[in-house]
């Protein structure tokens, strides 16, 4: 798989990739990538209902809102490449719904923390930043750029600690890679070669700033060298590339413990938050954007599943009919689900 | 007198020192292409260009650290934080270098840089992202704090930051940013109020009576000094009459005004909006009983936000800092002691 | 019983809770191969492997994540800072990390970990490593501080800091680290003495009284404890008989130790080491005063240190911090009032 | 000149490099190197009657001593090259005292100012980590690690802003590479393509760790191509090697202005501090130190002088005991000098 550089970003990636050559030797689960594809659809659709929930202003969800669209088939395939009774674990920013998601974390739960209710996974305290799920080995999205990457770190120490064969994934943005704690945490990574496997989710831009005008190397995977930590650069947008990529990475990483960077080119539909969505032309053109859906993760697993005959049109049609009314299900758990009892302010802070 | 909403008033003083004094930059994200997150500085990129508004990667400590540097080598660097919670991964750079060069090269250099930004509780941002944090900042020799109340001060204090020799952090209450004037009027006639006259600051260190009063003293600052002020229209109709002092500047901190009020008042309440253990209203309470002692007809009061991380969810957020009400039963524990 | 130096009783805790706990391991800068930078885990890496005494690059925001993290999974890190003072190009792991998490995520997750490290000033280190900044960890819900200021509590607080479930933050007296047992025997007898007990701990949140008297009541924590076991034997001398109240945890505050020996004494003087202004003594004299208001027969007396970044030479060092003199006239100001 | 690796620290060096092989086409200007020389000698001097004075604990001199004794030849070669009238500046970490007497300040301010005197050049209130000159455009030394780094963006900026032609030299140890806010800082500087020369200091330990045992990847300098920053690593012991290679780089940052990394390979000769002499073997063996004592920047820099009939045995004698004299007489004025009167304990806080 070749490396990726700057100036071949996911938007522009021919199609050429798009199609089943990307698919390595390894027959084709169709049970699997059906599986994903179903998960891509169910969390498009249960994000685009929040995008709408937020927009109402109805249901209780308030602050930033920060939406997967377009870059769902990276937590699906890396997640879905995990094994909790390994001790497999992950850790994620505020861009958060996709991972619990994709890891089979109750949306109710999620729709309900989304919208402050005591039903929430984080029982209304966190939002839709401060998703977690600690059964499924979900430690949490975090609102501080660059903040949940220390914290893989000990995440990762904990698994080598306990002489555990895990890997603790760790999501995050291109803007996180120039935060300090970045590079504090990738250089101990590596110095005690602790399974971590750094998922860069590469979507061109943090809010407004184009990778060009934040990283002085725009090769961002490449600076990982500077750390001697291994790495690649995949398409983002493929399911097949994602999963069988992580796939990889996972066992080797199980077979000889170091940590391991791999980014993820992809982009972001929808404006940084929910908020921001009148904004994106600032920095970005609707060509730009509609260029980019031409990629779309949700239609290049359609696409792979029609060529393999693992769907058909009718089944896609109930998959997304499907998807939505789960959603709209959530969001009617959410509205009837209370808000958190006033009790509920003082507990939590110790344990 | 111009009426204009609080965050039209900090963009006014970062024009009109940007124009008067071309040592003056604004460096941070978003701050110039995007127009600033909040919009605070929008338009100035393509007015005053790509060296005086300076969009960064997302690198607090390198922000932090080039306005210092930028700041000992004479220009007057404005750094904005997109909220001030993101000071903390530069606290480093703004406590133990900002603050303490002066002193420990025993007064070569000055360092004359604002950082400012957004504080405060807002519309469920929850535990990251609600802060205010006055007190990390005010417990520092070294630093000036300042955290504008009102329009009028929202541009006379950042003016006068901007023209300080040493590094002021000015804390602007999002809270209040997008009150229209005629909110700003309801609340009180005038408040929307802001000064024309470019020359116009507001000296860092003093504070203000926002309100006259006689039967109580409120201390506050920031959007709690507009809840203060909301609570004193409560009490009037109940025929107390409360008044209100805006600190403006925490450090340094102007006691003197407060006293002064105590004493014909004989009864205070502090009300700050975030934990109130260990924070900034706990100085000034212990400052007003030691040094009003024989005035204090009763014990003061504090008024402060639950001692939690902020919650997401409106039904908790709203429990967890002060409105009127509180301040207003506070009152009435005041008044009804002795 | 036995009878150690400070220093003696903090690697005591180490190693018997290193022993007892196999979750808990040390982290930080030098602590394993170099011994511990004043050697404090002496021997430590030879008898307990690296996994459990791990040496990292200077990245202290790196070593409390791993902290945060490990203590997530379950893990108890003790995360050595080489002084506290570095802790602030990690602040931000701190306070809105390791502090937020349990809340932020609805208590699904808990964080049993350990920040610990010498702290204040000690013989000429100057502005940037001469700090107690209990306030910052202080302003903090979500974290617990503990300020041990004898050799027993330097043992007991660790303990039960390494045994809690929340992360602790234990302030380490730099300044009577290396007090020999008769030292401490000199300023009260018996001061030396820890128990040998390995299930020993002091429970956070537990003020005591660690001299008796009947005059005026001495609050403080940490070094300043000594200060004021120091006065109150100048203080005897005149006849004047002051009760020492020793904090040792800050948060959670135990206000009841205190507020009882104020009932009795009805003059209250606090000591800290550091800056005043916006410092712990105030919280601790607001409260006084807000909760013991008409048993107070004096104005609350604050002693703290100078306001200023902390001076190299020695003759100006002398003079920002409290000395026994100090908080002797605060005594005499207290005892002249009303 | 050749990039350097991790295997071939300054220690291990060939004495091939020694010779005046090292010295380019030019000129071997005698009357610089000479100045140079003398310099570096009165440094070690200087410093070496501090760790007596230290020692003694009779001078005022507490806290922590950080002596550059083996590393002289970087702060002399690389000051050397600045050209104060055109703005050339520079800034360092608490190891400072070489940096102030190779920029010419006056040394018994810092004898004073190491003693903690009222004539020390920070009035007495920095102390040995904390020597600057304003004048001479010395921004200071720092005692956090890696503290003084993000300081160097702001300098080299205000180069920039003020359409300067000078460049910033930021002088840090390999520690600090650790710190988040050199990453940060660096990136930064090649981003808005600021001129500082960014100076590693690179004498294979910070305190009792090594390289290897704190980096994940021991070729430190090529750790900048992460920010796709120009880089070179030299022998920091060798005064031609440093110098010129310094002046070539300050007058292409001039031409060009963008951040250069310039790693010297040295070795430090004292303990960390001078409290921690005794500590040493912990971490590396007597005979290293002795080793790495034979390329003493001193020897090396006299052997070139002699070759070049620059100077001749006899001169090297006197150069010595001026250099001591020189020392004495500041530790003599600071011991005539008042210590800080009490009023100053409250001044300097705010301008
Ligand atoms: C330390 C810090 N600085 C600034 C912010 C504000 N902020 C939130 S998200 C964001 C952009 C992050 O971009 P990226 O890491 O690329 O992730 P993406 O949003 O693209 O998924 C910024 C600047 C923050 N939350 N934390
Ligand atoms: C943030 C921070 N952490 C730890 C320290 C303690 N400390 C002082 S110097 C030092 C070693 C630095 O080594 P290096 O950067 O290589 O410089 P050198 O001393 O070798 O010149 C350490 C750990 C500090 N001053 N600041
Ligand atoms: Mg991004
Ligand atoms: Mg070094």
């Amino acid at each position: 798989m070749a490396k990726g550089t700057a100036e071949a970003p996911a938007t522009e990636a021919g199609d050429a990739e798009i199609s089943a050559n990307t698919v390595t030797e390894k027959p084709f689960d169709r049970e699997k990538y059906r599986r994903f594809y179903e998960q891509m659809v169910h969390i498009r659709e249960f994000e685009e209902l929040c995008a709408v929930a937020f927009k109402k202003g109805t249901h209780g969800i308030g602050g930033y809102l920060h939406l997967y669209s377009g870059e769902e088939a990276i937590a699906c395939g890396i997640i879905g490449a995990l094994d909790r009774s390994k001790g497999d674990c992950f850790i994620g920013h505020y861009r958060d719904h996709g991972y619990a998601l994709a890891a089979g974390s109750d949306p109710n739960e999620v729709m309900a923390e989304i919208c402050g209710k005591a039903t929430g996974c984080s029982k209304g305290k966190g939002g839709s930043m401060h998703i977690c799920d600690a059964a499924r080995g979900f430690y949490g999205g975090y609102g501080i750029v660059g903040g949940n990457v220390p914290i893989a770190l000990g995440l990762g120490w904990a698994l080598k600690y306990k002489k555990l064969d895990g890997v603790c994934v760790c999501f995050f943005g291109d803007g996180s890679m120039n935060q300090g704690g970045f590079h504090e945490t990738l250089n101990m990574a590596q110095l005690y070669r602790v399974p971590v496997l750094f998922v860069l989710e590469n979507n061109g831009y943090a809010m407004g700033t184009s990778i060009e005008r934040s990283h002085a190397n725009p090769n961002l995977a490449s600076r990982v060298e500077s750390y001697a930590m291994k790495y690649d650069t995949i398409d983002g947008q493929n399911i097949v590339t994602v999963h069988e990529r992580a796939t990889e990475i996972v066992e080797e990483m199980r077979r000889n413990p170091a940590p391991f960077f791999l980014e993820c080119k992809t982009y972001r539909y929808h404006g940084h938050g929910a908020a921001d969505e009148a904004k994106q032309t600032v920095y970005r053109s609707r060509e730009e954007i509609e260029q980019a859906k031409q990629r779309d993760p949700l239609v290049i697993a359609e696409r792979l599943l029609l060529e393999q005959g693992a769907i058909n049109d009718e089944e896609i049609e109930r998959i997304r009919k499907e998807a939505l009314a789960a959603a709209e299900a959530s969001l009617k758990f959410s509205d009837e689900s209370p808000n958190p009892s006033p009790d509920e302010l003082l507990k939590d802070v110790y344990a | 007198m111009a009426k204009m909403r609080y965050i039209d008033a900090l963009t006014l003083a970062l024009k009109e020192e940007i124009e008067r004094d071309p040592n003056v930059f604004i460096v941070g994200e978003e701050v110039a292409q995007y127009n600033g997150t909040i919009e605070v500085t929008k338009g100035f990129l393509e007015k005053y260009g790509p060296l005086r508004l300076v969009d960064t990667p997302i690198s607090e400590a390198g922000i932090i650290g080039l306005g210092i540097g930028a700041a000992m080598a004479g220009l007057r660097p404005v750094c904005e934080m997109m909220r001030m919670d993101f000071a903390l991964p530069a606290y480093d750079q703004i406590a133990q270098h900002a603050a303490k060069i002066r002193y420990m090269f025993g007064g070569q250099f000055k360092v004359p840089m604002v950082v400012r930004g957004p504080s405060g509780v807002v519309n469920q941002l929850s535990a990251q992202h609600s802060q205010s944090l006055e007190t990390l900042f005010c417990h520092c020799p070294g630093l000036k704090v300042v955290t504008p109340a009102t329009p009028a001060d929202a541009k006379g204090l950042l003016k006068a930051a901007i023209r300080d020799d040493n590094p002021v952090i000015v804390l602007e209450a999002l809270k209040i940013h997008f009150l229209k004037p005629d909110q700003w009027d309801h609340i009180q006639p005038g408040l929307s109020e802001v000064p024309e006259d470019p020359e116009f600051v507001t000296p860092l260190g003093q504070a203000q009576v926002l309100r006259e009063g006689k039967d109580v003293t409120l201390i506050s600052y920031s959007t709690m000094s507009i809840t203060c002020l909301r609570a004193a229209n409560l009490l009037a109709q109940e025929g107390i009459s409360a008044e209100v002092v805006d600190l403006r500047s925490l450090l340094p901190l102007d006691m003197a005004t407060p006293l002064a009020s105590i004493k014909k008042t004989h009864r205070a309440v502090v009300v700050q909006e975030q934990w109130g253990l260990y924070g900034c209203g706990a100085e000034i309470s212990a400052q007003i009983s030691e040094r009003a002692f024989y005035d204090l007809d009763a014990p003061v009061q504090r008024v402060a936000g639950a001692f939690v991380p902020m919650p997401y969810s409106k039904a908790l957020e709203t429990l967890a800092y002060p409105n009127e009400n509180d301040v207003v039963a506070a009152v009435k524990r005041a008044l009804a002691a002795k």
